[in-house]
């Protein structure tokens, strides 16, 4: 019906995530990422962790590996070095990526490299009926944290960013237009992307956090997301809430699998 | 190729490996398998290849994973801790049925254990350190040379059923050199990577078995767009709750296994004709097994020997023969008494079966297992 | 010209998030829970709806006479 | 069959000299099996290499009784000597094993200290050692284990290396 | 607490360890086995305890032997995958000697599998999920009440052995709802932290055993300056490589255990008086096999039930009573035929042991199992 | 012979470490800041991970707790939350701490849990021999890297800042004395502490980069480690191999199990 | 001993309606077990929950043929009342089950219209479910089932889910 | 007032450290690889070696004469 629409797998939907799901707005902005790179999808692998949002890979219409839960980005990492002339898209959720993987997580930015990975986060464990993840904020509910939780969260691109990540960016499923920008330019940089997606699991987390419905959650987000530039204008007093969208943070530095091929060369004689 | 020359049990692993086509090795280091990821560092990138050194141990293998996925045979190789990290995508490997070798140089344990001692103590472990269930080959060389063929044969394997594959090493054999002369290249087979048999446009399923029970999944990048997952999926590779695909996927990968669990079944015989006990050995016990029933025979004791390479599929076949023929089994292990509870059940009451455990950072002397061979000779069964 | 919106109800989901944002209050939903349009000729085109449906249940689209 | 031991501290070189000598016994068409262990303490503590040498397939492969053991330290004299039957042959560095182990046989080489004099480092002391242990056991030619010594060492250390072996060989009379 | 409610098995296992002095809680939430984790969240602070989610399943179990080292009685439940992952430390737990409790409730695998169906996939990985000789205890629940009062035994176990429990709940037990009528508090016997035997100025070791071949290590925290490692260590709980202290550790730490096999042994018989078969179960397919016998005696079948719910030790002598006056034993498990090697093995060939496996996401009906035991009684023994 | 000696354990003495290992500097460092703190040897808990560096706490005479390779944060998260009067040391080598033990690493740091990490940074995994680890700066040779290592390193200091820590310094081997202080410092802050001592591994690292022995890579550090202040004025161009030490960050943040006592509090009736 | 299901989706309550009458078996002296099962979809799809009643301890746990399948959409009503035999009994939301499975005795009521319309809220509905169900089976009493869910519920919302239970008993005549 | 240096053999493992960084070149290496002082006289106890000994091989102090 959309010409985007053939990077799903038709066959594959409905999906399988509950009503009112900021997934499927995500997912829907990395088919048209894909569109706009015009991605060649015999040549493209997405690979994903354990998660509702991992769940994505599997209305992918491309190679795709649902692997185990916070595994992704160590499978990506052996597909793009088996065979560097692929692209490789790892979508994985906020407990799959940071908690659970979250040493693959810092250990792939370390490498730099060529993998675009799309954190879907929903602050929550959506996938297992709602347990705090490290990106649940401080005094929010969850199962495990009934009392609202004591944890500090992490800024997962401040993380990818200390560890070496070469494209950071942000955005939310309210912001889903700009989103099919960052994330294009993720795939497009030759090197780790991470591309940071709020979305709303409204299920698991909203309803519990009184944060209103899905449509309510859509409306935080337009409400408290404010572009980098604008971000960084606010005083201390005003930020509140208030988180920066865009490109966070890019550089230029080696790609692992280019260094790597450089070693075979090197090994074969060549110079 | 084809000259004696000295070399150590883990080069000879690492060596059969590349000999068999893997050209992707991940892993992290540990004693006593480090020199498998060295050896790997040091030769891969001139064949083309790829080695790289990851974060954990559980990285180590899912690196692997995806790489055989893209189309690599590919290797990880570690020791007990690392090995009871690995369990789980172990598992992944068996239900999404990606070919996989592992080498486990085995250490004496638990835990940190004793780092640098040799043991037989993975032995179960390799079989049932996954949850669920799922089919394991594990193959034990006794000599350098075998290590090499083992590798060979683990990496055909891996390909052939499209399984995780375990060569069981011990740190004995693993670190010990010995003169080998290795097979020419040309004298290898090599099984090749399976391949799908028809395109997307005429229905491929990428799980659909074939005769043998196994299926083509296609490699990553070559135009089917498949689908992998860890759960229970049907022929086309999505996840199903039918009871009846699970049932059947179960089976079929216990099946795709056992229907040739005779040919893959490998073991020796020595001095079995006229025997009266028998020794049941594997991995480099055997080597001082081979000894000590030796010695035995000097003093005119009717024993003869068994020696697995295969470890799992457990030879009960195998075992239920020997039960038949002899009256008592004696099998000395570097544990605490393992693979014996396999004998035993096979033995199922029809021969005495008596463990010689050892688990205390040496190796058996000749001498210790002769004279528990002399012991069979003479107690009477209980 | 005007605007035809096609809903799939096989999956729409119900969530109301279309209905929320559209600007002019003219999707509903039925007892089943499915997305229905109460006034397509009010409809002006925003794309707020498609652009926000997570199940890719509604399309907004300009008729095109024949 | 010959059973050999050298034993050491982890810098010495133990290692390599008894991979060089199965490597010779090789070369000479015999069967050779070569072991090592380190004690449980990775890192110091006394480190010990085996070579066997048959002329059939070796099964057992670690050392029951040695023929000869060669000890390049106290510690490793000590803890490793002990199982020496009275005909096999202790071999010690006079210098850094200054209080032998009781044995019928020991043959005193201060082998470092001709390393250090005969070459000017002590880094040459595992292929004094074998030089001396191929004069005591006459397991392989001296010619095999110079070609032995060549095949592994850096190219540009073969001249010294021989050295070492020659006066390793003739601090024997 | 003595009033009849109804109760979730999880829920009954999370009150029965918290009864029997757990306040420590960590973990990592997996289906199904979350409830256990959030119950503890929601009581342990009330109560003074602490609960912590970590990173990942690895952590779950570091922080749980952390804390039971600091004096706390410690809990950490998962399933399938989580507890693969766990497995290196178990190890740890088992070397180290700390008081651990590992609450697996299974589900079907291998890899990430059927989430939310049934299984007992994990009973053979409970016993050798980990590298290296070590002895394990697991014990498996077949009502909401038995899931309680495991729990509090496991505890009680773990404290007084020293050693990692497992309680093996399987999703039936695990989240079904039952009516219970709990223990009075006072009625919970509950075995303390073992304590040492004298100070470090009187020469304390805390690796020293007692009697009962379990040692007293001393909390941290309590001025007894002790070192722990997983290495294996002398009394004085140092490394060593002795090769004699190697011995005897890893075989005291199996006879701790060993010694008391008889008395940890938990079964119940059902109809076994005029027995000629035997069905041999545990875990939520008892209940089903029980509805089945009393189905089959119906029909006048001599069929009895042997339930255990101790699974390892495996109840060797147990089974080769049943074994000697049974002709037959039916093993019906939801799994590929796992225990069922171990029943063949202690049966040693005196009755005919014969699976009834079951791997298709839903649980046994008494129906099927009834059909196996008349198939039994119509049989001939081949 | 030395009062800090009886944080020794005397009778454990000599060290297995090789002959001009720094680690015997470092836990001197150790020794002496638990001594200029007045340490309860009753009340402080000890506890490393695996490798050359982690067999220290053999040798220090307080209850200590040699773990697996990676996991000594976690084991003494659960130590500190069992018993929050205790005081939790840790000691990690660069592979333990970054590479097998990065997730609890970063997590640790995240909670913001009173404990003091001292990362004794070899850059080598020096008990198996000399396998390249995170902190193996690129192109340096390893048994793994034979060409050269092609891996980017992290800078463990800005990973620990990106995930939360509140102190964060880094010493060396050369610079002992200062080193002490760091390290009281760190283990007086009241949160996750990280002092990075960079230290010598002669046999597995310089031997094979031709750094010289010892004394050389103790020299090495003398010409390169500059203080913050300094460093911060350098030029790009004059960095080179040229690495701050000092202090490198400070801040107050709630610290996890003080946090944790308030759940009990308020689940318990107080306010 | 009674057998019964209930199923819906996800959001529906049904496994709260089973457990509180389960608890109220138990209040009048009962055995009782309950149990439910997702879809292997953890999200959307289809739920059921089952509810065993007897007088005497219960050993098979789950529902082997059901007396009573309560059905809140389509997509369960069509894969969980299959296994109803002939003398069952299947209730269905007639709005939400525009479809009904074949079955001689089936009983149609508008539950969630009736939450909706009654209470406001379509959250109600599986105790008017509950309400309904007590009185097609007849298995617990009124009251003790009134007091099951007032035990079980917020109190702040007790007098509303009393009208609900009423509402659903009341529904038939 | 002497200064007075003391080595414990038994710790000193041969690592050169101390002989590398003393300003008085006083300290040496012997043929077992254990340090030992050429010339005690000459130490101006400028802790040095003490401080980077990495075995607590080596104390450097004020003699006090009693
Ligand atoms: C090893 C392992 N541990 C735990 C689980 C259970 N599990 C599945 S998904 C999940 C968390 C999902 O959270 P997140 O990654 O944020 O994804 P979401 O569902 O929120 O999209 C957990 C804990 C698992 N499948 N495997
Ligand atoms: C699970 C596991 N994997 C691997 C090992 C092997 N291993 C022991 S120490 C070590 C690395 C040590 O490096 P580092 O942490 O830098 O410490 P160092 O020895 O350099 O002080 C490794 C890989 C192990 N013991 N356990
Ligand atoms: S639980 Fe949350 S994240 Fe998962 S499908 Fe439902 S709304 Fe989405
Ligand atoms: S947003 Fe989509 S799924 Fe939600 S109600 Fe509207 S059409 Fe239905
Ligand atoms: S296009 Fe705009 S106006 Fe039309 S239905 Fe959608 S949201 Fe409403
Ligand atoms: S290997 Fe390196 S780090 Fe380990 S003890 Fe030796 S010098 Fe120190
Ligand atoms: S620094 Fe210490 S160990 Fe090194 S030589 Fe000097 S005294 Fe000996
Ligand atoms: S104190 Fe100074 S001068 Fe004296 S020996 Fe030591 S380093 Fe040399
Ligand atoms: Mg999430
Ligand atoms: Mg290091």
């Amino acid at each position: 019906m959309r010409s985007y629409e053939k990077y799903f797998r038709m066959n594959r939907l409905p999906h399988i995530w509950c009503p009112g799901c900021g997934n499927g707005i995500v997912m829907k902005s990395i088919a048209k990422a894909a569109e706009q790179l015009g991605l060649d999808q015999d040549n493209t692998v997405i690979v994903s962790g354990i998660g509702c949002s991992s769940r994505a890979s599997g209305y992918m219409n491309f190679d795709t590996l649902h692997t185990a839960h916070g595994r992704a980005i160590p499978f990506a990492t052996g597909i793009k070095l088996a065979n560097p002339k692929l692209k490789v898209i790892v979508i994985t959720g906020d407990g799959d990526c940071t908690a659970i993987g979250g040493n693959h997580f810092i250990h792939g930015a370390r490498r730099n490299i060529d993998l675009t990975v799309i954190l879907f986060n929903n602050n929550i464990y959506g996938m297992t009926g709602g347990q705090a993840s490290p990106l649940t904020p401080t005094g929010k509910k969850a199962t495990t944290a009934p009392f609202g939780s004591v944890d500090t969260a992490f800024d997962p691109c401040e993380l990818a960013k200390a560890a070496g990540a070469s494209y950071i960016a942000r955005g939310t499923a309210f912001h889903a237009k700009p989103l099919v920008d960052l994330i294009a330019q993720g795939i497009s940089n030759n090197g780790f992307s991470l591309v940071e997606a709020i979305t709303q699991c409204p299920i698991s987390y909203g309803r519990r956090n009184k944060m209103g419905d899905a449509a309510g959650m859509l409306k935080w987000m337009s409400e408290n997301a404010v572009p980098l530039a604008a971000y960084e204008k606010l005083a201390e007093e005003q930020k509140g809430d208030k988180f920066p969208i865009g490109v966070l943070y890019q550089k230029t530095a080696p790609e692992y699998s280019a260094e790597y091929a450089k070693v075979i060369k090197l090994a074969q004689g060549g110079k | 190729m084809s000259q004696a020359r000295l070399m150590q049990g883990n080069e000879a692993c690492a060596e059969g490996a590349m000999a068999a086509g893997v050209n992707f090795f991940g892993g992290y280091p540990i004693t006593p398998s480090t020199e498998i990821a060295e050896i790997m560092a040091k030769e891969l990138p001139a064949l083309g290849g790829t080695f790289i050194q990851m974060e954990d141990e559980i990285a180590g293998i899912a690196v692997v994973l995806g790489a055989a996925l893209a189309g690599r045979k590919a290797l990880t190789a570690t020791s007990g801790p690392g090995f009871s990290l690995k369990q789980e995508l172990i598992g992944y490997g068996c239900i999404a049925e990606i070919p996989l070798v592992i080498a486990n140089v085995q250490r004496m344990g638990p835990a940190t254990g004793q780092p640098t001692s040799p043991a037989q103590g993975d032995v179960m472990q390799a079989r049932w350190g996954t949850h669920g269930d799922h089919p394991m080959i594990a193959l034990s060389p006794w000599t350098v040379r075998e290590s090499f063929d083992v590798a060979v044969m683990a990496v055909n394997y891996a390909e052939r059923f499209r399984t995780p594959v375990i060569i069981l090493l011990d740190e004995v054999v693993g670190h010990m050199r010995e003169k080998v002369v290795l097979p020419k290249a040309e004298d290898i087979e090599i099984y090749p990577r399976r391949k799908p048999n028809c395109t997307r446009e005429e229905g491929y399923k990428p799980y659909t078995p074939m005769a043998d029970l196994v299926p083509n999944p296609a490699d990553f990048g070559t135009g089917h767009h498949i689908h992998v997952t860890g759960l229970i999926h049907d022929e086309t590779g999505f996840p199903t709750g039918s009871s009846k695909v699970t049932e059947d996927t179960i089976q079929r990968l216990h099946q795709k296994i056992s229907r040739v669990q005779d040919e893959i079944t490998h073991y020796d015989e020595f001095f079995m004709e006229d025997a009266e006990y028998a020794v049941l050995t594997y991995g480099g016990t055997a080597r001082t097994a081979y000894a000590a029933v030796k010695m035995a025979r000097q003093q005119g004791i009717k024993v003869g020997m068994v020696r697995l390479m295969t470890i799992w599929p457990f030879a009960d076949k195998v075992i239920k023969k020997v039960a038949q023929k002899v009256k008592k089994i004696l099998v000395p292990e570097m544990n605490y008494g393992q693979l014996v509870l396999e004998v035993e059940r096979a033995a199922a009451g029809q021969a005495a079966v008596i463990s010689l455990p050892k688990y205390n950072t040496e190796i058996f002397t000749p001498k210790e297992i002769c004279t528990a061979i002399e012991e069979l000779a003479t107690e009477v069964v209980k | 010209m005007g605007i035809e919106i096609t809903t799939l109800k096989e999956r729409c989901k119900g969530c109301n998030i279309c209905a929320a944002f559209c600007p002019k209050k003219i999707l509903a939903m039925d007892t089943l829970g499915k997305v229905y349009v109460t006034d397509e000729k009010a409809c002006i085109n925003c794309g707020q709806c498609e652009l926000r449906c997570p199940d890719y249940a509604i399309y907004v689209e300009k008729k095109v006479e024949k | 069959m010959q059973q050999i031991r050298l034993c050491g501290s982890g810098g010495q070189g133990v290692i390599t000299a008894a991979i060089i000598l199965a490597e010779a016994a090789i070369m000479e068409g015999k069967e050779s099996v070569q072991s090592q262990s380190y004690g449980p303490e990775a890192r110091g503590g006394a480190s010990k290499a085996e070579v066997i040498i048959s002329e059939e397939f070796i099964y057992h492969p670690k050392v029951v009784t040695p023929d000869v053991v060669l000890a390049l330290t106290q510690q490793a004299a000590d803890k490793y000597s002990a199982d020496l039957c009275d005909n096999g042959v202790l071999v010690i560095d006079e210098d850094l094993v200054p209080d032998s182990p009781e044995h019928p046989n020991v043959i005193k080489v201060p082998l470092t200290r001709l390393a250090v004099e005969g070459l000017g480092k002590d880094l040459f002391t595992n292929i004094v050692s074998l030089g001396l242990l191929v004069k005591v056991t006459g397991v392989v030619s001296f010619e095999t284990i110079q070609k032995s010594v060549a095949k592994r060492v850096p190219p540009a250390t073969i001249e010294k290396n021989m050295q070492a072996l020659r006066i390793g060989f003739d601090a024997l009379a």
